[in-house]
């Protein structure tokens, strides 16, 4: 894992400034059609470039690949340090598609403000990416607040919402809350460093190197925890969710229950820097509960909701808790499990968001109460619906039964209860999800249905195709993406299952190697 | 240019005035180019010397000398350090901001770039002055344009405790009773500004002749007392509290501070951002300059108390910010807040954390102005400031609700800009020195996030009062400019902040070395006798 | 056996020439103004301006070419620091005369004899500029002085005028008593009026009070606390150009007859009268300014900021070394361009508006930018603010107290500073922020501009590059350079011992 | 002899001086200080300055006191009500003190100043008037000089303040000084 | 006579009066023209006062003179005389100016300006 691969190209860099051009270039542009274009022609060779990288990432290693350095706030020991292994390439594989899917979305469903939407969706993608290829602490800090910017505009311009605006400024403010807690978090990190080594550092692979004792790995990890909760959310921490995901438009929602930074952010940075905090009884026992309060409460509220998005949004919550069940299990399947179910979510939920848009587009709202035999109208939404809610619930042959398998795996193996309580979770999934489908798309045809309503268009239907693809590669051949993730997740798990030894046993050859001399 | 470099900065400006003395008032575009022009070279020269700083050389560049009193031991003495040098662009930067900020100022157009133009200079002279004389000089003569600016461009307030408040909260009222008694008029304003900083300048000028006195060397010449003078005792204490007490009056410190959140109020939008930009930065600078250079032992062992003020002035300026309802009020206040995390910053005598303070002054500069210069705009279009009788402008002003964002993240030290760096290393440096404070500074910052969204929200957002239907946007490029030139540099230098950072570094560290490992003055003294 | 001797060589009457030239100038005026019905007041006030100009020239080459000496056994001396003080009431005057055309204009008659008393006026305090001994300070005070006397009074037609006279004449004649008493006690002790012949003489009690009433009577022309009582009524009452005459050369020339009196005669009991300084710069400072405050009246207002002046001015004679010298010529020098200025700006809003109230200043700068602005300028240089000539020479005064270690003086002047700020700044608020009742534009003569912009060219380059003018102050007083140092320990002797 | 001289001139003054300060009529305060003058001018002969004793004698109550007189009587002054300051009347009891004070210090002051060269001797030799005459035109000849102007000076300013000139504009001359 | 007598036995220390007498003789007429120019409201009568103070400096001036043996204290009273007859020439002008303005030469009535 802290092998760095080089790369000739700074495939990562391109990744992350590719976007940013690109929103600026279009910027330029009067020509609406034209601006379409273009941005679909950068959004779909950003995914073309992170499709080769994806070629080009060598399996079954826990080593950092792409790896690009430079010196950026030498005092501070900051450097603009990029490199992705395991735990992060497939995101930034994940971002790009789903980018891709938003251009094709907004084609012709956003209507006002077009240039601007446009640099913000590219604007988002940018940061995204940073935020997943960056390894250095204050680099991703960096991106992760700069993400806030685009997301901000994106809810309260776009937004369909009344509330858009308000629901903007909590999203935005409790993120930021969140990133104060965990810029003292990295700060602590890097005074630590200091202490040890007399020089400041925020790379992952420096910070990893020094021996932090138990008591200072605790506080931090609770700092940092309060960033990514915010961010993930976990369950106290995610009024902000219903609000964002229901008054911000469609795309946003997409981003933002499609890729789970939050939880990524635990994989990426708590455990393999705070791996005594991140086995320590408590903590796991906290986020234990936390992850089957989500899973249970999630999934509850769901039932009961009227609306089809926020119906999403709990469900959203509810997967959330799985992954963090199968983090915290601590065990090789329960974190490839939550690891593959984060990537699982980008099709899943991401999906049934952009089904949401649909209905949203044709009926002017997602309210069950008020629709009613909609596969009588359409039958190629009611199909997607069909693949991509089953791959929520987590039926064999998706990819939504990887995941949550190998989470119940995991979660059976650190304790028995922890699985069965998470059990649960998929069969309330089932529930809810099965539930509004027989309302809304079987049952008779309401009237409140407008007579003229289409079924999906090509566009939609492309989307729907490209979703479903990936939903059935994952679910029937998962093994490439397993192999990708296989050296980095055992290198997790070496690092902080229970069975190991402290870490700083391994200091001697977990330095890297510019270190070594 | 080279060596000239300073006097070009310098200088501009004041020719730049004195020009207009000879323009007829008539000629507005000819006042306004003029200023422009002049401000513009200031602009570049100082762009010349922030890049063009040796810093592996680093000590004072660019110096010029010329006797002006050998009876007094005084030489306009100019140079630059690599705290001064950043100082003087973001002077200079904020100058030309604020010519263009104050584009459409029609009453007495040409008396207002005069101030404006010789408030900057004056500032500017602070900043590159290695005498100690000119010091004070530039310093004193920065106060007095900012009296008229205020008085005769300025707004009256309502202040904060009259405003839209059904409630009339009492931690306000006792607040206000205590600390911003009086009348809310500009006049009020300017003359308690006036009066505070001219205190705070004739104590500090005290503080200075002690120096010139008991340094035996008869001279103000900084380099000349840094080398040779050595104070000692209670002399010394007595000498760096007035130094610090003067000059952190104008920081403004947290019992010294009342004056700044009026002032800032009553001016107009440009003066407001040369104020809060550069003119509290005056105060750091000049304790850095005269207290660190020439007191070093003292200021190692007396410079906790800034690190104890700066709590009261953190907590209770983010306090009272989160309370006014006064745009102006709480960007002034989260000013005079964010003045206690540089106070942090210095007090921590660590390299980090003074280098992050120099970079806080300047991106704190930056960020503050642009607040500054958009509720300016606000202020102008719908002649209130008034967040709670405000809302929804952004239907109307876009673009400056957009900038005005970004103005807020800078401010609370979004990654990215450049004050997040400075925070960053504020945090980090004094962590060691002062974790209690950087806990108050981390919940600062906590506060300065919910403030300053609160007002945006109260400005932008919600419901458009029809009353401000006709306000309109920024939009010809005047008007954006100054704006776009602040979030540029602003980001700019976040994104690449290695020269930056090498600057103040080649200052900084010799200051610290020489601060935290002079050897105490008893043994200095024993081995004097001894040989 | 005793000698009567009076031998005048040509090259002594030379350094007479200033005084005789103008002197016969003076005459030549007065016969002008006499015989010529058709002669102008502004022809004489020119021709009496050149005049004025000529002397300065010839006081100028002295000053230059070292031509300097003694005459009447050292009672009248003509050393650098008499030509440094003649300069300035020369350039005083001049200035004083510019301002006065517009002003003389409005009097009904003797408009020539004005420009005659002004001059003669000038003329003594020229002479006590050079007058080494007591009885000289005694006869050419009273000669300047009586002069004012008239000027004062000058408008029979205003009761203020007259009554400013009166009151100035009854405390100047009181004045002149206590001199007159203080000096005979001097001379009982003495046994000789020329300064230099009293130096290293044991005190005593006469000796002491025959000084402080000599003190008294000079602290009387200068305005220093508690011998202001005249001042502010004085300058209120009086036609504004003498006001502003009043303002600044005779404390020029007071002021260089303290110089010579302390540092020459007293220089021994240095340690007494530092005392006797301190407690009166305190108090003038103080006093001067806080009362200023409370002025609705410009002229009053200045009157009270002059006594506040003073005060500063008395730090230097404090210090008691060559550098408070130093400090005070050059301080006078500052004063002399700011507060003429500001005069010449109250005459030119007094003959627009005929008022002198601080509320008829209401928006000065919208009536006349170039006014508000000079205004603005002189004021501020009072105040001491840089880069304006005041500031320097504060600063310069500030240094001298603090070489000679004189704390409480130095916080007391520095405090003052704060507070003359203020009202200085209430002024500056009522020209620049206020808005004038009576929008008409106010129109400056010629003359009063040419005064004004002496003023502002005077304050800028004093403050800006003040080096030659403090050379020529450093240079004028080379003679007090023994005094620099450790202050004279001799202690006052027993009484009758 | 000399003491009874002295003691009578002495008295005589002072007694004299009181009396001009403390009569009510303003004429006959003029005519105390007439009385005080004169006196004077006996100290100074008994001080062998006869020639002072003259001209303080032409000079002062020949000049100078008719001066006062004319004015008086010009003015027509009527006799006061109140001719004291009241509210200045705590200033006697102060200046008592300060004068008893000042008397105790001078009393005890030595008044030795350096000797001249002008003994009786001399004076005898010379004459009193030609000694006093020949000092005045050699070194006093400046101050001589000025108190020329001086006397100009003050016949001008006289003029000035109180002749109401032929007015320009109707050629009219006004009758007097005084109304 | 006495004028002959006196220069006959100038220094002779039984008719000798001494200089403390004239000393204070001047200090008595001084005070007393102080107090006269504090207390008094008439204008001419505080210029009486003042010549009073002017004559008790004479005496000083003249007595000193005489036991110094130095003429300067004579001359000095001389010039005092000529410059009071000056003064009181101005001073008498002023008050007749005054006079014919207020018909009074009373300190209290003359109160336009504010003392």
């Amino acid at each position: 894992m802290q092998e760095e691969l080089q790369f000739g190209f700074p495939i990562l860099s391109f990744l992350i400034f590719f976007p940013f051009l690109g929103a600026l270039v279009i910027w330029g542009f009067k020509d609406l059609d034209l601006l379409k274009k273009a941005t679909l022609g950068i959004a779909g060779l950003e995914l073309l470039v992170s499709a080769l990288m994806l070629l080009r990432f060598v399996p079954e290693t826990a080593a950092m690949q792409f790896s690009e350095h430079a010196s950026w706030i030498p005092p501070l020991g900051i450097s603009y340090h990029l490199a992705v292994d395991g735990v992060s390439v497939l995101f930034v594989g994940l971002t790009a598609f789903l980018t891709v899917l938003l251009v094709l979305y907004a084609w012709d469903t956003v209507t006002t403000r077009q240039k601007e939407f446009y640099m913000s969706i590219l604007a988002l993608e940018a940061t995204v990416m940073g935020i997943f290829a960056s390894i250095d602490l204050i680099v991703f800090f960096v991106f992760w607040e700069l993400m806030l910017i685009p997301s901000y505009f994106l809810i309260k311009l776009w937004g369909p919402g009344e509330h858009r605006q308000y629901a903007a400024l909590k999203y935005v403010l409790y993120t930021l809350l969140g990133s104060v807690f965990m810029l003292v978090g990295f700060a602590l990190l890097s005074l630590h460093h200091f202490d040890v080594k007399q020089v400041y550092s925020f790379d992952l692979l420096d910070l990893m190197s020094i021996p932090i004792p138990l008591g200072q790995q605790l506080l931090i990890f609770w700092f940092i925890f309060l960033g990514l909760a915010f961010k993930a959310p976990i369950v106290p921490f995610h009024s902000w969710l219903p609000d964002a995901l229901t008054q911000g438009p469609i795309p946003m929602s997409v981003m933002l229950a499609g890729l789970k930074m939050g939880t990524y952010g635990f994989l990426r940075f708590s455990f393999p820097l705070l791996p005594d905090a991140s086995r320590d009884s408590t903590v796991v026992g906290i986020l234990m509960v936390l992850g089957l309060a989500a899973i249970v409460y999630g999934a509850i509220v769901a039932i009961i909701q009227p609306d089809f998005r926020r119906l999403l949004v709990f469900s959203s919550i509810s997967h959330l808790g799985f992954v963090v069940i199968g983090m915290f299990a601590l065990n090789f399947q329960g974190i490839q499990g939550s690891l593959i179910t984060m990537i699982n979510l980008g099709f899943s939920t991401a999906g049934l968001f952009f089904l949401a848009g649909f209905m949203w587009e044709r009926l002017g709202h997602t309210d069950v109460r008020q629709c009613s035999g909609l596969a009588k109208k359409m039958p190629q939404l009611a199909i997607y619906f069909l693949i991509i809610g089953m791959a929520s619930i987590g039926l064999p042959g998706t990819n939504g039964f990887i995941g949550e398998f190998l989470i119940l795996l995991g979660a059976f193996q650190a304790w028995w209860v922890y699985g069965a309580i998470a059990v649960t979770g998929v069969i309330f999934a089932a529930a809810y999800f099965l539930w509004f489908y027989e309302r809304a798309i079987f049952g008779p045809l309401k009237d409140t249905i407008p007579a003229a309503i289409k079924d999906l268009n090509t566009r939609e239907w492309v989307i729907g195709l490209a979703l479903s693809a990936m939903i059935f590669w994952i679910g029937i051949y998962p093994s490439p993406f397993l192999r990708m993730m296989n050296g980095s997740v055992q290198a997790l798990v070496d690092r902080v299952s229970p069975g190991t030894t402290m870490a700083q046993q391994n200091m001697a050859h977990l330095t890297p190697d510019r270190y070594r001399n | 240019m080279g060596d000239y470099a300073l006097l070009i900065i310098l200088f501009a400006p004041f020719l730049g005035a004195t020009a207009l003395v000879f323009i007829p008032r008539r000629e507005e575009l000819l006042v306004r180019l003029t200023a422009a022009v002049s401000s513009g070279i200031a602009l570049l020269a100082s762009f010349y010397i922030f890049f063009a700083y040796d810093t592996a050389k680093g000590g004072y560049q660019f110096v010029q000398r010329f006797s002006w009193s050998d009876e007094l031991g005084i030489a306009l003495y100019l140079g630059v350090d690599g705290i001064g040098g950043p100082l003087v662009f973001a002077s200079a930067i904020l100058l030309f901001a604020g010519v263009f900020v104050s584009w459409h100022i029609a009453d007495r157009t040409k008396e207002f770039y005069i101030f404006l133009l010789i408030l900057a200079a004056a500032t500017i002279g602070v900043f590159m002055s290695l005498d100690l004389f000119f010091l004070y000089f530039f310093y004193e003569m920065s106060v007095l344009p900012m009296y008229l600016l205020l008085g005769m461009w300025g707004s009256h307030t309502k202040g904060y405790l009259s405003m839209t408040d059904p409630e009339g909260l009492k931690l306000r009222d006792s607040v206000g009773f205590i600390f911003n008694f009086g009348s809310n008029s500009k006049e009020y304003a300017a003359m308690k500004l006036t009066l505070f900083l001219s205190a705070g300048a004739v104590v500090a000028l005290m503080g200075i002749l002690l120096i010139y006195h008991f340094s035996g060397l008869h001279t103000f010449d900084i380099v000349v007392l840094r080398e040779k003078a050595h104070f000692t005792g209670p002399l010394a204490t007595v000498i760096w509290f007035l130094i610090f007490f003067g000059f952190a009056s104008i920081a403004p410190i947290w019992p010294l501070h009342s004056w700044s959140p009026v002032g800032h109020a009553a001016a107009p939008a440009a003066t407001s951002m040369l104020h809060a930009g550069v003119l509290m930065k005056l105060g750091h600078f000049s304790i850095i300059r005269v207290g660190y250079e020439i007191l070093p032992e003292t200021t190692r062992e007396w410079i906790f108390v800034a690190a104890i003020l700066c709590v009261f002035s953190i907590i209770y300026g983010g306090l009272v910010s989160y309370f006014a309802k006064d745009t102006k009020y709480v960007i002034g206040y989260s000013s005079s807040s964010h003045m206690g995390y540089i106070f942090l910053g210095m007090a921590a005598l660590d390299y980090i954390s003074l280098t992050g303070a120099v970079i806080y002054m300047f991106a704190h500069a930056l960020a503050t102005s642009m607040l500054f210069a958009m509720a300016g705009w606000v202020y102008d279009q719908t002649h209130s400031r008034d967040i709670p009788s405000l809302g929804g402008l952004v239907e109307r002003m876009p673009f400056i609700a957009g900038a005005f964002i970004i103005g807020c993240m800078a401010s609370i030290g979004m990654p990215g800009t450049v004050n997040f760096i400075a925070e960053v290393m504020i945090i980090l440096g004094s962590w060691q020195k002062y974790p209690f404070q950087v806990v108050v500074a981390v919940f600062g910052i906590v506060l300065t996030l919910a403030y300053l969204f609160k007002m945006m929200r109260g400005l932008f957002y919600g419901q458009l009062d029809p009353h401000y239907a006709h306000t309109s946007d920024a939009k010809h490029w005047v008007d954006r400019m100054p704006l776009l030139l602040l979030i540029a540099c602003s980001i700019i230098l976040g994104i690449f902040p290695g020269h930056f950072l090498e600057v103040v570094g080649s200052t900084v560290a010799p200051m610290l070395e020489r601060i935290n490992h002079v050897a105490p003055l008893i043994t200095q003294n024993t081995q004097g006798l001894l040989h | 056996m005793m000698t009567f001797d009076l031998n005048l060589s040509s090259s002594d009457l030379l350094l007479l020439m200033p005084e005789i030239f103008l002197t016969l100038w003076l005459c030549v005026v007065l016969c002008l103004d006499f015989s010529l019905k058709r002669i102008t007041h502004q022809q004489l006030a020119y021709l009496s301006i050149g005049g004025l100009g000529m002397t300065g020239l010839m006081l100028v080459g002295f000053d230059v070419s070292g031509i300097t000496g003694a005459l009447f056994k050292n009672m009248f001396v003509l050393d650098h620091l008499a030509l440094f003080f003649k300069i300035l009431i020369v350039l005083a005057t001049a200035l004083v005369l510019f301002i006065s055309i517009d002003y003389v204009r409005d009097f009904r008659f003797f408009r020539g004899e004005y420009y005659c008393m002004v001059v003669m006026s000038a003329i003594g305090m020229m002479f006590m500029a050079s007058s080494n001994d007591l009885l000289s300070v005694f006869v050419t005070l009273e000669f300047s002085t009586f002069g004012f006397y008239v000027l004062v009074a000058y408008l029979r037609d205003d009761m203020r005028s007259s009554e400013a006279g009166l009151k100035f004449f009854i405390l100047g004649v009181f004045a002149a008593g206590l001199l007159a008493y203080g000096i005979s006690l001097v001379y009982g002790e003495t046994g000789t009026l020329i300064f230099s012949e009293m130096a290293g003489n044991p005190g005593s009690y006469g000796l002491a009070i025959g000084f402080i009433l000599i003190f008294a009577a000079l602290g009387f022309k200068i305005g220093a606390v508690p011998f202001h009582s005249w001042i502010p009524d004085t300058y209120q009452g009086a036609p504004t150009p003498v006001t502003a005459f009043l303002s600044i050369a005779p404390k020029g020339a007071a002021l260089a007859i303290l110089i010579r009196m302390f540092y020459v005669a007293l220089a021994t009991f240095k340690p007494m009268w530092v005392i006797l300084f301190v407690i009166a710069s305190i108090v003038s400072m103080t006093y001067g300014n806080v009362v200023a405050i409370a002025q609705k009246n410009i002229k009053r207002l200045l009157a009270y900021s002059g006594i506040a002046q003073i005060g500063n001015v008395m730090i230097g004679l404090a210090a008691g070394t060559k550098q408070g010298s130093d400090a005070i010529m050059f301080y006078l020098l500052t004063y002399l361009f700011a507060n003429l200025g500001a005069f010449a700006v109250i005459i030119a809003v007094g003959q627009f508006i005929k008022s002198d109230e601080i509320e008829d200043y209401n928006g000065l700068n919208r009536r006349s930018p170039f006014l508000a602005a000079s205004m603005l300028l002189f004021l501020l240089s009072l105040a001491g603010v840089p880069p304006l000539a005041g500031f320097i020479g504060k600063l310069y005064l500030f240094v001298a107290a603090m070489e000679q270690e004189l704390y409480t003086l130095l916080i007391v002047g520095l405090v003052n500073i704060v507070i003359s700020m203020y009202y200085y700044l209430i002024v500056v608020k009522k020209m620049y922020i206020n808005e004038p009742t009576d929008p008409t534009p106010i129109v400056a003569s010629t003359p009063i501009k040419v005064a004004v912009c002496v003023g502002i060219v005077g304050t800028l380059v004093l403050g800006i590059y003040p080096g030659p003018f403090i050379d020529w102050a450093v240079n004028a007083t080379l003679m007090f350079s023994n005094i620099v140092g450790p202050v004279a320990a001799i202690p006052i002797s027993s009484p009758g011992g | 002899m000399m003491w009874l001289l002295f003691g009578y001139f002495a008295t005589v003054s002072i007694v004299a001086g009181v009396l001009t300060v403390s009569l009510r009529n303003a004429v006959h305060c003029s005519l105390a200080l007439l009385t005080l003058l004169l006196h004077m001018a006996g100290l100074f002969v008994l001080l062998n300055s006869e020639f002072l004793a003259m001209v303080q004698i032409i000079v002062y109550a020949g000049a100078i006191l008719i001066l006062y007189l004319f004015v008086l009587m010009l003015l027509s002054l009527k006799t006061e009500e109140q001719h004291l300051h009241k509210k200045y009347a705590f200033m006697v009891f102060g200046g008592m003190f300060i004068f008893v004070e000042l008397l105790i210090f001078l009393l005890q002051s030595p008044f030795g100043g350096k000797k001249g060269e002008a003994t009786p001797e001399v004076i005898l030799q010379t004459d009193h008037s030609h000694a006093i005459g020949l000092t005045m035109f050699s070194d006093y000849l400046l101050l001589f000089e000025i108190v020329g102007i001086f006397l100009l000076g003050a016949v001008i300013g006289a003029i000035v303040l109180t002749k109401a000139p032929t007015k320009p504009e109707n050629g009219h001359s006004t009758s007097t000084a005084i109304s | 006579m006495a004028i002959q007598q006196v220069r006959q036995f100038p220094n002779d220390p039984t008719t000798m009066i001494p200089l403390s007498a004239y000393v204070f003789v001047s200090a008595v007429l001084f005070m007393t023209g102080l107090i006269g120019v504090l207390v008094r409201r008439n204008f001419i009568i505080v210029l009486m006062s003042v010549e009073i103070m002017l004559n008790a400096a004479n005496i000083n001036l003249v007595a000193f003179s005489h036991y110094l043996d130095s003429l300067a204290g004579q001359l000095a009273a001389l010039f005092i005389i000529a410059i009071a007859a000056g003064e009181a020439a101005v001073g008498l002008a002023i008050i007749i100016v005054v006079f014919r303005g207020k018909m009074a030469t009373n300190v209290d009535e003359i109160n336009i300006l504010k003392w």
